[in-house]
């Protein structure tokens, strides 16, 4: 039983997650500049769902794409099914839809699904057509560049978001080179994205407020600042902390994407790996830090 | 000879209602008693006589071309031959063997066609000669007739009606039928009329004037059925006042309204329709000179064909489905187009529904006769379900909760309790008829009617029971036998000579040398050839 | 697995919408020798014309000269059935779903009016691939149909859903009426292609000649193609990757019509 | 002794006003009857001296013609009855009740001419009118691959052209007519304008009126390999979008080139858009005096207006699978009964052949290279001349045939009723 890694230490506490839909969207281009294009744009203003209403990042470059194109795949979450399809028809119609060269395709199959193409197909006015191809629809809507083709549902499924952990560094340079080697190799999990800039957030919050119109605060247990004036929950020593949140399209990935994250930050300079929770209370999934080291370790020892 | 007994009989004409009696068969007619024979324990069974179908397009050109042209709809229904039976196809345009199978089959012993043009009439009789079972008869169109419009405009109403005379004769038909009189003459040059008033284009004479005139030449014939009228405006919206002004027009005069159903709608021109029943069903429960057969329409697919041209070709503009358009020298046109009834549709749900608001509301059965202006609005095979739909409330209610509520609501259907009783049934499918075409021998049980009889096994589910009865009886011989043919005759073609003064045949004949592309002389049916078994009704004029 | 070997040559057509899987499931063989065929004009039993080894199941194998054999397949809606040798009429007509194979070449009105599952053609079709029957609203309405040879006349006639493909050349009016779907023929193309065309996608790589109905539009990459072809590939076809990546001169059509459809042609340049 | 009002049935005008002459056993004069009638009249009405009924060309009684015949066809398993375009529909309503006892396949004439017009009614529809209506009020005349001139000689002049009618009282000049065809034939004499398209493009000519007629501007450049103008094409859809009732006879060079039920298919479009601007109508031009006959009695008795097949023991319809050049050229049909046709010389190589090998029953009124190579042949008497019975014209007019004159042949009618009987007793049904 170990409770650290390169010497820093695992806390033994649990990033609490909660249940959001999930949804895969698949964009190719004529190469891959035009099809990150679009999918940056979209997935800009997407860090948390309380203000942006959803949450996505770009998840993978693609190797095999629906049309063969350079392609990446962009997952996004919402809090419903309904919310999660109109952010879906928002973005898709305003960045993709918009953007030379691109077609959009779902990528998840799920039981779920959602309207998509089928509502985005009134831009074509009319002229729009559609095409069963190996079972599924897709909509040809006519573009002054050519002609934009979108799936007509998108699958939809339960999934996870709020996964995370809590680096807790002496400086703020280490923190944000731990950080950074995280998120990088978490890049590679399938399943999971860091919605934030970079996949880094630097204001965790807590719930609730003084104020009573804002839901959310401040972490100010892990305001270094604050360790003075707040109840503090920080060792001696740290002086920087950032978070790197991950939602994902299930519990697994979510795991190993920690799993993966938490092995990479753990470099010298770093004192402490927490989570962020709420005290179980509010949050469906818990992500115990100790239990995911370990449970991953053993499996990859076992695949070894 | 043969001997029915212990069955509750239905017979209206002669107000037995139920009672079990025993019904003797001698030579083709119902008689007093018999001493021999077969006997048929009818005991736990309903005797009726057997049915009366006033209504139905079953033979002659329109009906043939809508069977060329509907392969895939016989395709969907073919009909096997037995070792005494012929083959063919069923479905919305049966052929003419089946027709007579099922026909027979569901217990109807006699169907007419209701618009035969006249100058095709030979092909009606061709078709009668290869439709077994039933006996049969035609109505034969008038209501566009060149030469009857002439008359009319010229005052010439003796000579008009003697030439109604010489056409019923030279066509052996039976009635006079109009089909949207004057408005086929205007689809000729791709017009219509819109009311009764308007003028026919290069004839002088309003719908009115046609409907009028027609209506007394044949009362003044003695015909047994005097005239026989698919209003105008069919399927419009709006298209009631249309209807209400052709029976005002009828005041006083004998006349029968077709398929009403299709002609009782409020709205405006191209819009939704509403039911305007009650208006109608009002006029008629005042007006003992009016009787009406339905047309009720039933949801599927099927064939609508039509003497209304210009109505056709506004289906096949609404549809897109395929049309046909015959217009037929001098006398009538014809069109033809698939149509699908759908109970999510509005418009289709509202037809549905005013159709059994007329079976509703009209008060004395013995003014309306049940029909499905085969196949327009379903093909005759679904009479049963009609009778079911009326007999049983709660088969009603049922049906109403699966079509389109919104128009449902609109109309007056959900709130009528009414329930048609076994003896309303036989008015409506078998007495009444009868009595409106003025078939003195058919629709009863009484001594010297003809014995054609039916028998169902007693059940609960009306549809069930008139679907399949136990024995058919056409005159005096057992026909069908649980539900199958155990031989086949061809009934007879029943029509009218009415007497005429000769001398019009002078002008006729000038008219056919102008205008017609066949002679005079080779014009008129040969009854020894085209009709086997023929059968003439009296015009005696005490009707 | 049931396996069918005619038994000698046939003279009049076999009448055998019984070769079915829908029908053959749980019968013993003398159940499928025993299922009533027509020849010609009278009554017979399957096994009067084919030797049957294995119980009926829903995968059949038959083997032989069937080009008499009509109905094989039709309506069927699962399994699989596959054919060593050449078929009759009507092959797979009004299928709605499992697959068909044929090492050979069919009869005309193959697929007529299926509504799902597949065919796959080894050798030639006849005419009406996929079409209509006389009087018919719609031809196939889901589905797919492979011929590596070539199809004759109204291949994909009133056409209203699926996707037809034909390697080698198709007669006269393909595609004529088509309602919506895919038709594309990699071989030459009859006269006359797309008439009537409501919606729907005409796809050819050789420029036909066209009615004066269409009209020309634009060249270009449509992605939906992408998408058929590279499904064909995983179909077994081999594609060649420039009619992938390639461009399409888009004629769009008929305006007799709804002029909603399109025929697409493969631009050489 | 002179007969009126008798009913010419050579060709699908079936003319019902000729006045023949009769002279002891035959027939001297048929007046008001064209050049083709005539010699109908005279030909037939001359006794003949063929045996009443051969079995390999030897002469037998009807009776052991019969026996034979109906061994014949009751043997067969894929038979064939064929023809009946020149026959009463009297006699062919009994082939069909044969056809059907027979478990075989039935056709007529009509798969070899206008089948595609019939193929083209079940696609589309079709706006049409009897010739009384093309007589009384058509002043636009359109005769399209069809040469009335020398099929229907007297059609121009009793029914569309010259005569006059109740809205078209000047007759001739009240109307206008135009020849379409790919050559210039003898009709374009009669007709105002003749316009000579290109073989084999009929169908494009139609599509492109079409579109005019929908107020679509079609692709020039495709009009120009059509043999027309673009002034030309635009001239004729203005003449067809403003005349009060235009007709288009549609011959058999529309149904019987490339394209076949699509060229027709075309013309009953093309009307059917015309019908948002004019009255328009088609009508076509039937050829033999009763084709349009044996159209309508299979219709009615089996729901199908040829190639019907009853071997399932119910009529099933597919041209292409039950036509006659079909079965023939596939080797199915293994006897054949042909009435009143010549099939063996008119029908195609291939068809021809599979018939002249098969066991053929023939019933004819004359010799003809079919009746020699039957297995039986059957002389009968001629409908029309020997015989009454229902003709319909091509516009599905009925029209009944007067007996002029006896004959000591039997009709097709007795002939195929006894060949039921026969059948039937050996297939004991």
């Amino acid at each position: 039983m170990t409770h650290s890694i390169n010497g820093v230490e695992i806390e033994d506490t649990f990033a609490e997650a909660f249940g959001m839909w999930g949804s895969r969207v698949i964009i190719t281009a004529v190469n891959r500049k035009w099809a990150r294009e679009a999918a940056s744009k979209m997935t800009g203003f997407a860090t948390s769902v309380i203000r942006c209403h959803c949450e996505g990042a770009i998840e993978l470059d693609l190797k095999q794409t629906p049309d063969g194109r350079p392609g990446v795949s962009v997952l996004f979450f919402g809090f419903s099914k309904d919310s999660l399809a109109q952010q879906l028809i928002d973005r898709i119609g305003q960045c993709v839809l918009t953007c030379p060269t691109t077609a959009c395709f779902n990528g998840l199959d799920a039981g779920d699904k959602v309207s998509v193409g089928g509502q985005l197909r009134f831009f074509g006015d009319g002229y729009q057509s559609s095409k069963v191809i190996a079972g599924c629809r897709y909509w040809r809507i006519p573009v002054m560049e050519g002609e934009f083709l979108v799936e007509d549902k998108f699958g939809v499924q339960p999934a996870v978001a709020g996964g995370n952990f809590l680096i807790l560094g002496s400086d703020p340079g280490v923190t944000l080179q731990a950080a950074e080697l995280a998120v990088e190799a978490m890049q590679h999990v399938p399943g999971v994205i860091m919605p934030f800039p970079g996949g880094i957030v630097r204001s965790g919050s807590k719930v609730g407020s003084r104020y009573k119109f804002l839901k959310a605060s401040t972490n100010d247990a892990f305001c270094p600042s604050l360790r003075g004036v707040a109840d503090t929950d920080l060792p001696e020593g740290v002086n920087s902390v950032l978070e790197i949140v991950i939602n994902g399209l299930d519990v697994q990935s979510i795991e190993k994407a920690t799993c993966e994250g938490i092995q990479a930050a753990c470099i010298p300079g770093i004192r402490r790996i927490s989570a962020g929770n709420y005290g179980g209370n509010l949050g469906k999934f818990k992500f115990y830090l100790q239990k995911i080291m370990e449970e991953t370790r053993r499996n990859d020892r076992t695949d070894a | 000879m043969l001997k029915i007994v212990n069955g509750a009989v239905y017979d209206p004409a002669n107000n037995i209602d139920g009672e079990v009696r025993d019904v003797c068969i001698d030579d083709g007619k119902v008689v007093d008693s018999v001493e021999g024979g077969r006997t048929i324990d009818a005991s736990g069974m309903i005797v009726m006589p057997g049915g009366v179908d006033m209504h139905a397009h079953i033979a002659g050109p329109k009906v043939n071309t809508a069977r060329k042209m509907r392969p895939e709809d016989h395709r969907l229904d073919p009909v096997p031959r037995t070792s005494l039976t012929r083959s063919g196809v069923g479905k919305s345009v049966p052929s003419t063997f089946a027709t007579g199978y099922r026909y027979a089959a569901m217990g109807y012993t006699t169907a007419f066609d209701a618009a035969v043009p006249p100058i095709a009439a030979r092909h009606a009789h061709e078709e009668f000669s290869d439709i077994p079972v039933v006996d049969k008869g035609f109505f034969v169109l008038m209501g566009n007739n060149e030469y009857i419009m002439q008359q009319i405009a010229a005052g010439e109403r003796g000579r008009m009606r003697d030439y109604v005379a010489w056409l019923l004769q030279a066509t052996k038909g039976y009635a006079i039928k109009m089909v949207n009189p004057g408005g086929v003459e205007m689809w000729k040059s791709l017009g219509n009329t819109h009311t009764l008033d308007e003028e026919v284009v290069g004839f002088g004479v309003t719908p009115r004037g046609i409907i009028r005139s027609l209506a007394e030449a044949g009362m003044e014939l003695h015909l047994p059925h005097p005239v026989h009228i698919h209003c105008n405006e069919l399927g419009v919206a709006g298209n009631w006042e249309t209807t209400l002004e052709t029976m005002k027009t009828l005041d006083g005069v004998r006349g029968h309204l077709a398929h009403v159903q299709f002609h009782s709608y409020g709205g405006d021109p191209g819009g939704m329709f509403v039911s305007r029943v009650p208006e109608l069903a009002e006029y008629v429960n005042t007006h003992p000179n009016l009787t009406v057969d339905v047309g009720q329409i039933l949801f599927g697919d099927t064939t609508s064909m039509t003497g209304d041209g210009p109505l056709a070709h506004m289906l096949h503009q609404v549809t897109g489905r395929k049309w046909v358009n015959v217009d037929v020298e001098n006398e009538c046109g014809c069109g033809i187009v698939p149509i699908e009834y759908k109970d999510k549709s509005h418009m289709h749900t509202t037809q549905w529904a005013v159709g059994l608001e007329w079976y509703l509301m009209v008060n004395d059965p013995w003014r309306i006769a049940l029909s499905t202006d085969h196949p327009n609005g379903a093909s005759f095979v679904s009479y049963p379900q009609v009778i079911r739909l009326l007999m049983d409330r709660e088969f009603r209610r049922e049906a109403i909760k699966k079509v389109n509520p919104k128009a449902v609501a609109k109309t007056a259907l959900p709130d009528l309790d009414r329930e048609y009783s076994l003896f309303e049934i036989a008015i409506i499918t078998r007495a009444a008829p009868a009595r409106i075409l003025g078939l003195k021998h058919k629709g009863h049980l009484g001594i010297g009617a003809d014995a054609d009889v039916t028998i169902y096994d007693k059940c609960d589910d009306a549809e069930k029971m008139f679907s399949v009865p136990r024995y058919v009886i056409k005159e005096g011989e057992v026909l069908v036998e649980d539900g199958s043919i155990r031989r086949e005759t061809f009934g007879k073609t029943l029509y009218v000579a009415p007497v005429y003064d000769t001398a019009v045949e002078k002008d006729i004949r000038e008219y056919f040398r102008k205008y017609y592309t066949i002679e005079f002389e080779n014009y008129p049916v040969q009854l020894e050839h085209y009709l086997p078994r023929p059968r003439e009704v009296a015009t005696t004029g005490d009707s | 697995m049931t396996v069918l070997t005619l038994k000698s040559q046939l003279q009049a057509p076999l009448e055998a919408g019984v070769i079915v899987p829908d029908r053959f499931a749980g019968n013993s063989v003398a159940a499928v020798a025993g299922m009533p065929v027509t020849y010609g004009n009278e009554a017979a039993c399957l096994g009067d014309f084919f030797k049957v080894a294995g119980a009926g199941s829903t995968e059949i194998v038959l083997e032989g000269d069937l080009g008499r054999v009509k109905n094989i397949a039709a309506g069927m809606t699962r399994g699989k059935i596959t054919v060593h040798g050449d078929a009759g009429m009507h092959l797979g007509s009004e299928m709605r779903g499992g697959v068909i194979n044929v090492y050979g070449n069919v009869g005309d009105w193959a697929g007529s009016e299926m509504k799902g599952g597949k065919i796959h053609i080894h050798g030639n079709a006849g005419h009406g691939l996929g079409g209509a029957y006389r009087g018919s609203r719609r031809g196939m309405n889901r589905g797919m149909i492979i011929v590596e040879g070539n199809a004759g006349n109204e291949a994909g006639a009133v056409m209203r859903r699926g996707l037809i493909v034909v390697a080698g050349n198709a007669g006269d009016f393909a595609g004529a009426f088509m309602i919506a779907g895919t038709l594309m023929v990699f071989g030459k193309l009859g006269i006359r292609a797309g008439a009537g065309l409501l919606r729907g996608t005409l796809v050819t790589f050789n420029q036909p000649e066209l009615l004066p109905t269409f009209c020309y539009d634009c060249s270009y990459s449509p992605s939906f193609l992408k998408l058929i072809l590279r499904d064909l590939r995983l179909q077994g076809l081999s594609i060649s990757e420039e009619y992938i990546t390639g461009c399409y001169r888009r004629y769009s059509g008929d305006f007799n019509r709804l002029g909603k459809g399109e025929i697409l042609v493969y631009d050489q340049r | 002794m002179q007969v009126d009002h008798v009913v010419c049935a050579f060709c699908g005008c079936v003319c019902d006003d000729i006045s023949v002459t009769v002279e002891g056993d035959r027939i001297t004069k048929a007046k008001n009857a064209c050049v083709l009638g005539k010699s109908w009249f005279l030909s037939h009405g001359t006794p003949s001296d063929l045996p009443v009924a051969r079995i390999e060309g030897k002469p037998v009684s009807l009776d052991r013609g019969i026996e034979e015949a109906a061994r014949c066809l009751a043997n067969a398993r894929y038979p064939l009855i064929y023809g009946l375009s020149s026959t009463s529909c009297e006699a062919q309503r009994k082939a069909v009740a044969l056809a059907e006892v027979l478990g075989g396949c039935i056709d007529c004439c009509t798969s070899v001419c206008h089948g595609p017009s019939g193929m083209a009614l079940q696609g589309v529809g079709e706006p049409t009118c009897t010739l009384g209506e093309v007589k009384n009020r058509a002043d636009l005349i359109i005769y399209w691959g069809s040469n009335p001139a020398e099929s229907h000689p007297r059609h121009m002049a009793r029914y569309a052209v010259t005569p006059k009618g109740m809205f078209v009282p000047d007759g001739r000049k009240g109307r206008t007519v135009v020849l379409i065809d790919v050559r210039r034939t003898p009709s374009a004499r009669a007709a105002d304008i003749f316009l000579q398209i290109k073989p084999g493009k009929d169908f494009e000519v139609l599509w492109a009126l079409q579109a005019l007629a929908n107020g679509q501007k079609p692709d020039e450049i495709s009009i120009e390999n059509t043999g027309l103008t673009y002034e030309q094409l635009t001239g004729l859809a203005d003449r067809m979008m403003h005349c009060k009732f235009g007709v288009i006879f549609v011959g058999q060079g529309l149904t019987q080139t490339r394209g076949k039920h699509f060229n027709t298919s075309a013309v009953f479009l093309l009307v059917r858009a015309l019908n948002r601007h004019v009255k328009f109508a088609l009508i076509p031009m039937r050829g033999h005096g009763n084709v349009t006959g044996i159209d309508n009695v299979l219709a009615w008795q089996t729901g199908y207006p040829f190639g019907v097949n009853f071997s399932l023991g119910y009529p099933r319809f597919n041209p292409g699978e039950y036509t006659v050049v079909d079965l023939l050229s596939r080797g199915e049909a293994d006897a054949a009964l042909v009435v009143a046709a010549d099939p063996i010389s008119s029908l195609p190589g291939k068809a021809a052949r599979r018939l002249a090998e098969i066991p053929l029953v023939s019933l004819d009124t004359h010799d003809s290279e079919t009746t020699r190579s039957a297995r039986i042949a059957f002389t009968t008497s001629t409908a029309g001349i020997h015989a009454e019975g229902t003709v319909y014209r091509m516009d599905n007019i009925p029209i009944h045939l007067r007996k002029v004159m006896d004959s000591s042949y039997p009709s097709d009618e007795e002939v195929l009723d006894r060949l039921l009987a026969g059948v039937k007793e050996l297939k004991a049904c």
